[in-house]
């Protein structure tokens, strides 16, 4: 990406390097997102539900984990895939899969904890009912889950905010290589070193308005459900 | 998926609940035993929520013991209850009752039909598509009775099931009870209703707070009271 | 992909645009392309340490040399200098403007308090910057006071920092050429030979790191030192400037 | 503070600097998660509470600022704070203050999208009767907020955790001056930048511990209230 | 704080309420004017709830108008109503009522005393501490009742507020209904147990599938039933 243009002539002149760099923000972001929900709200739903000993430990382990330094995030993984790491084998440093899963890593907990609360705030209400009816532990986080849905997107698009904003553990893990592993934050970090403010800003609006198209784009899904479901 | 050993009797050994402070169920001892329904009946707050709570295994007692069968801490395979403030879950009325089928793993394939029949049951036939959340509070409770059923339960435990029904709609479920009941299914129910007492119960108990008052045979409880309070609670008097 | 290396570099030599101008020419020759990661000089070395770079193309001499002495490194090659610059606001509060004698500007910064950004990150920038210290007598390490900031950061952050806060800051010339920011600030000391700013490259040593590219790698250090690539650097030109000197060929470099 | 030292080290000895730079990352992140908190809160029950037209829209837009990329925020904060900028007379930049409200810039909307689900679920509740008794818009905030107050802990706690973990605006408007404006994540991020992974890495342990620590604090508080409160 | 001009008489003009395709309440046109309680009775599911929250305002008509004292979207300052599941706040019982006083602006220097007073006119004295949704089923009725007393409102809205009370308090509960009505509150109630129908009603009206099928004088009513429905219900027979 050149420095010599504006975020708006870039959008415009539709430079296939720059949307390149979008498209690669789009897809780890969001696969990022997609893990960490697959993982993170069963997990939360499973811990709103289960009495265990040493469980509210977990659960502050579980909240804390939200302030997980993205550097940090970055240079475990970094070492874990570094080729004298554990898994150097597997030569994926600097690659986008090192930004999904230092991404992921990171969002995972923030929608875990979030789950949590939403659910055991559902709980409370559903509690006996359910122990009543003699619904086992799976069906019970199935049936959590299900009917707490709605409110877990806000859940989901914190964890989905956390990852587009994210730069500090992907630059680590990915290197900002252009046209590889240069995403939307790391460019415009690389332009704000570069001095060059306007593009930097620029940039960043583009990135907020494709956060925000997103989020239209979610909410829209769950209204249209929630007024399906009635 | 039905253990082979029954519930019954339930038997209540010097079964104490507190919360904190307050004593809810002071010291209670009885037996619950097949046979007519056994019908609660007592001031508010006196504890009959509590007891069907109790009896159905969802709080354990603070001291003393409850056993189904002789045994402790049975799951509450073959037993069913229907709360007071029921919850409905967000789904359609044929759908809550779907669930509670699949909760008590009942075969997939007779699933629809149980629906259907259950809700005509109860007088929601025309009702199951809506949503069980927007249903009136009678139509709320019926439905709860309804999800209890579908769980062919051998002990089934309603608090206060005619509270907010209509007149006919207080007769079809005391049918359907005495129906259920005469099948073998030992029926526990609480209700502030004295003629409907008098018409299902076979035993009685009476609660005031905490306390089990008085129990015993239906005939006997109403036509010679042992005790002033059971006297002065029939006489529609507060008790004091 | 498959024929990519990566090289672990500075963010100063990604800041100054150099490698944006001549990668493509070097995959127009060879097909091969190569991945810089941008990174502080003892982050770069560190890369490379761990096999995770196939070539290091850095600037901090006495550092790569400890890179060589450990093995860890092949050959060490130089490249290309540009020249370090001292920056400062246009109104000059210490009056350094136009000495030649970069140990005495250095020397009336500090007897005037103006306040001076230093980097304070290790690089080679940085190394080069404590250096100029010590050569204008200064024991930076102890006598320093609020007037020296070291931020911890990059080239660009560093001159971004200096021009909004009205200091003085040391740069390599190239990426001081290429940075936009510059506001009112202006280079108000170059030219003495202790400012010189040598580039070196070298191959991560495969005898450590079997997955080290070798052959791709060689070929782009064989690329660089080459005349084709030493023109290439020489042309490499902002609004009429030359940034790098090709010196591949001044062994003591 | 010395690369040459291990951050366990550091901790042990009692460096001065070391102490100064974990105070002052202390202070920057409670107090931007104060004042997000009084801002994000009521913003975020006040919008689950009334309905307007374009409510949607401001919940959405709402939701997307979860994601706002930190760089972003710094740079603009950074144009707003220097000389040449709008607020440059009050000659905030590259002070904590600076900092501060980087950070509340950042993680008010978090709070703020958190809010308003946790309020609406709890709303959905309350409407009527609150309706029937006419409780004014003030009240009805207020009432929410504080009936909400144990569930809200977790909004705040996901507040928190960017704020801990935050660097990339921290840097821009603090400037990561030693001694000065660095805190435990751009001391983080230098030690990176220096290849000192060991050190950036203890440092990271050191955060997290103290972020667990925090936590652990909160939930305490939290339990103790709820069973106060009975 | 109180609007000068009176909430009654209220008047509903061809009301109907449709949720989508349902329709609740279907073309309702009648008045509740100042006089003894009105009390609406109808089989589940009739429209009562709705019917009642409509003249409190909380939903507004789909179609048709209804106005208090000859306005429209009046607020809710001189109503009050106990619905037929009230939701308890997360404070104690005297909280809950002492809520409730706040939100209509009592004097403050009241307060206090008014909740003990409301309190011990329910019988809940004893229960001022107890967290409110730990109560019994009837304990938050009779809680509900006396937030919506600490109102003074014109007209009370009440409904089935004894479906879940012992029987001394059902009498207590009619006691206080009958003071207040002559007190010039008008009450409008609606209930199952035809028996209390005829104990306090001044006017009966009778709903079926969303429809007033008849309504005027009790006397008149159950002496003499007008409609075939109303006969079939006095009866207690099932309608259809
Ligand atoms: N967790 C608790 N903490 C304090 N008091 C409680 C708790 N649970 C129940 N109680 C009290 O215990 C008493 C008995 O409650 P319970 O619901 O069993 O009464 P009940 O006989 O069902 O009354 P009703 O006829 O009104 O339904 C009530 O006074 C209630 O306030
Ligand atoms: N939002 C809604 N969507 C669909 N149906 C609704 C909705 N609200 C109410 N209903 C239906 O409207 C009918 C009337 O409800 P309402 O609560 O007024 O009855 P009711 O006379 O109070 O019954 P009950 O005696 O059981 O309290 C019920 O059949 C109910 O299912
Ligand atoms: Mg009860
Ligand atoms: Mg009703």
């Amino acid at each position: 990406m050149t420095g010599d243009g504006t975020a708006l002539h870039l959008v415009l002149s539709g430079d296939p390097a720059f949307y390149a760099i979008v498209r690669l923000s789009l897809i780890v972001s969001l696969s990022a997102v997609l893990f960490a929900t697959l993982i993170g709200v069963p997990v939360g739903a499973a811990l709103a539900l289960t009495r265990f000993p040493g469980r509210t430990a977990v659960t502050v382990l579980l909240n804390a984990m939200m302030g997980l330094p993205p550097v940090v995030v970055g240079l475990a993984i970094f070492l874990l895939l570094s080729r004298s790491g554990p898994l150097g084998s597997w030569g994926l440093l600097f690659t986008p899969q090192a930004m999904v899963i230092a991404q992921t890593v990171m969002v995972t907990p923030i929608i875990a904890a979030l789950t949590r609360q939403t659910v055991e705030d559902l709980w409370a209400e559903y509690r006996e009912e359910l122990a009543a009816m003699g619904v086992g532990p799976v069906r019970r986080v199935a049936t959590l889950i299900w009917d707490a849905r709605f409110s877990l997107v806000t859940a989901l698009l914190a964890g989905f905010g956390r990852a587009a904003a994210e730069v500090g553990a992907i630059i680590i893990v990915g290197g900002n290589i252009d046209g590889f592993t240069r995403t939307m934050t790391t460019a415009i970090a690389l332009e704000t070193s570069k001095g060059d403010l306007p593009l930097a800003i620029g940039l960043g609006l583009v990135l907020i308005t494709i956060v925000i198209a997103i989020n239209g784009l979610a909410w829209g899904v769950r209204l249209a459900g929630e007024r399906y479901a009635g | 998926m039905r253990a082979p050993a029954t519930d019954l009797p339930v038997t209540l050994a010097d079964v104490t609940i507190a919360a904190g402070a307050v004593t809810i169920l002071d010291d209670i001892t009885m037996t619950i035993s097949p046979g007519g329904p056994t019908v609660l009946i007592g001031p508010n707050g006196s504890g009959k929520t509590t007891l069907l709570r109790v009896a159905m295994g969802l709080v354990s007692p603070t001291r003393g013991r409850i056993t189904w069968g002789g045994r402790e801490a049975v799951p509450p395979v073959k037993r069913a209850i229907v709360f007071q403030r029921p919850t409905m879950l967000r789904r359609s009325a044929a759908g809550n009752v779907r669930y509670a089928l699949a909760a008590a793993n009942a075969p997939r394939a007779t699933r629809d039909a149980r629906v259907a029949e259950l809700l005509a049951l109860v007088g929601l036939a025309h009702l199951g598509h809506r949503p069980a959340r927007r249903l009136s509070g009678g139509e709320q409770q019926r439905l709860a009775l309804a999800r209890a059923l579908a769980r062919e339960p051998e002990l089934l435990l309603l608090d206060e099931p005619t509270a907010s029904l209509d007149p006919a709609a207080t007769k079809a479920i005391e049918d359907i009870v005495r129906a259920i009941a005469a099948r073998g299914v030992k029926v526990v129910m609480s209700t502030h209703d004295l003629g409907q007492a008098r018409r299902l119960a076979g035993d009685i108990a009476l609660l005031h707070r905490g306390r089990l008052i008085e129990a015993g045979p239906a005939e006997a409880f109403f036509a010679q009271p042992q005790t002033q309070e059971a006297r002065t609670f029939i006489a529609g008097e507060l008790l004091v | 992909q498959d024929k990519s290396i990566v090289v672990a570099s500075t963010t100063s030599t990604q800041d100054s645009g150099l490698f944006e101008y001549l990668l493509p020419l070097f995959k127009k020759k060879t097909g091969i392309t190569v991945k810089v990661v941008a990174q502080g000089t003892g982050q770069a070395l560190d890369t490379g340490r761990r096999g995770d770079a196939d070539v290091v193309f850095v600037h901090a001499k006495s550092a790569e040399l400890k890179f060589l002495s450990e093995g860890q490194g092949v050959k060490r090659y130089p490249v290309m200098y540009n020249d370090f610059v001292l920056i400062g606001p246009k109104s000059d509060p210490a009056g350094i403007k136009g000495m030649k004698d970069v140990a005495k500007a250095f020397q009336t910064i500090k007897d005037k308090q103006a306040s001076f950004i230093s980097r304070g990150d290790r690089s080679g920038t940085n190394i080069a910057e404590l250096k100029l210290w010590k050569d204008a007598g200064i024991d930076i390490a102890k006598d320093h006071g609020p007037w020296y900031k070291a931020i911890g950061q990059g080239m660009g952050a560093a001159l971004n920092t200096a021009g909004a806060s009205n200091a003085y800051v040391l740069s390599d010339r190239g990426t001081w050429i290429h940075f936009k920011n510059k506001g009112d600030l202006q280079i108000l000391v170059q030219g003495d030979k202790r400012m010189f700013n040598q580039y070196g490259v070298m191959l991560v040593n495969p005898a450590k790191h079997p997955n080290v590219k070798k052959d791709l790698g060689q070929q782009f250090i064989d690329y660089l030192v080459s005349p084709e690539g030493q023109k290439d650097i020489a042309n490499y030109k902002i609004n009429g400037e030359q940034l790098f000197y090709p010196n591949a060929n001044d062994h003591s470099a």
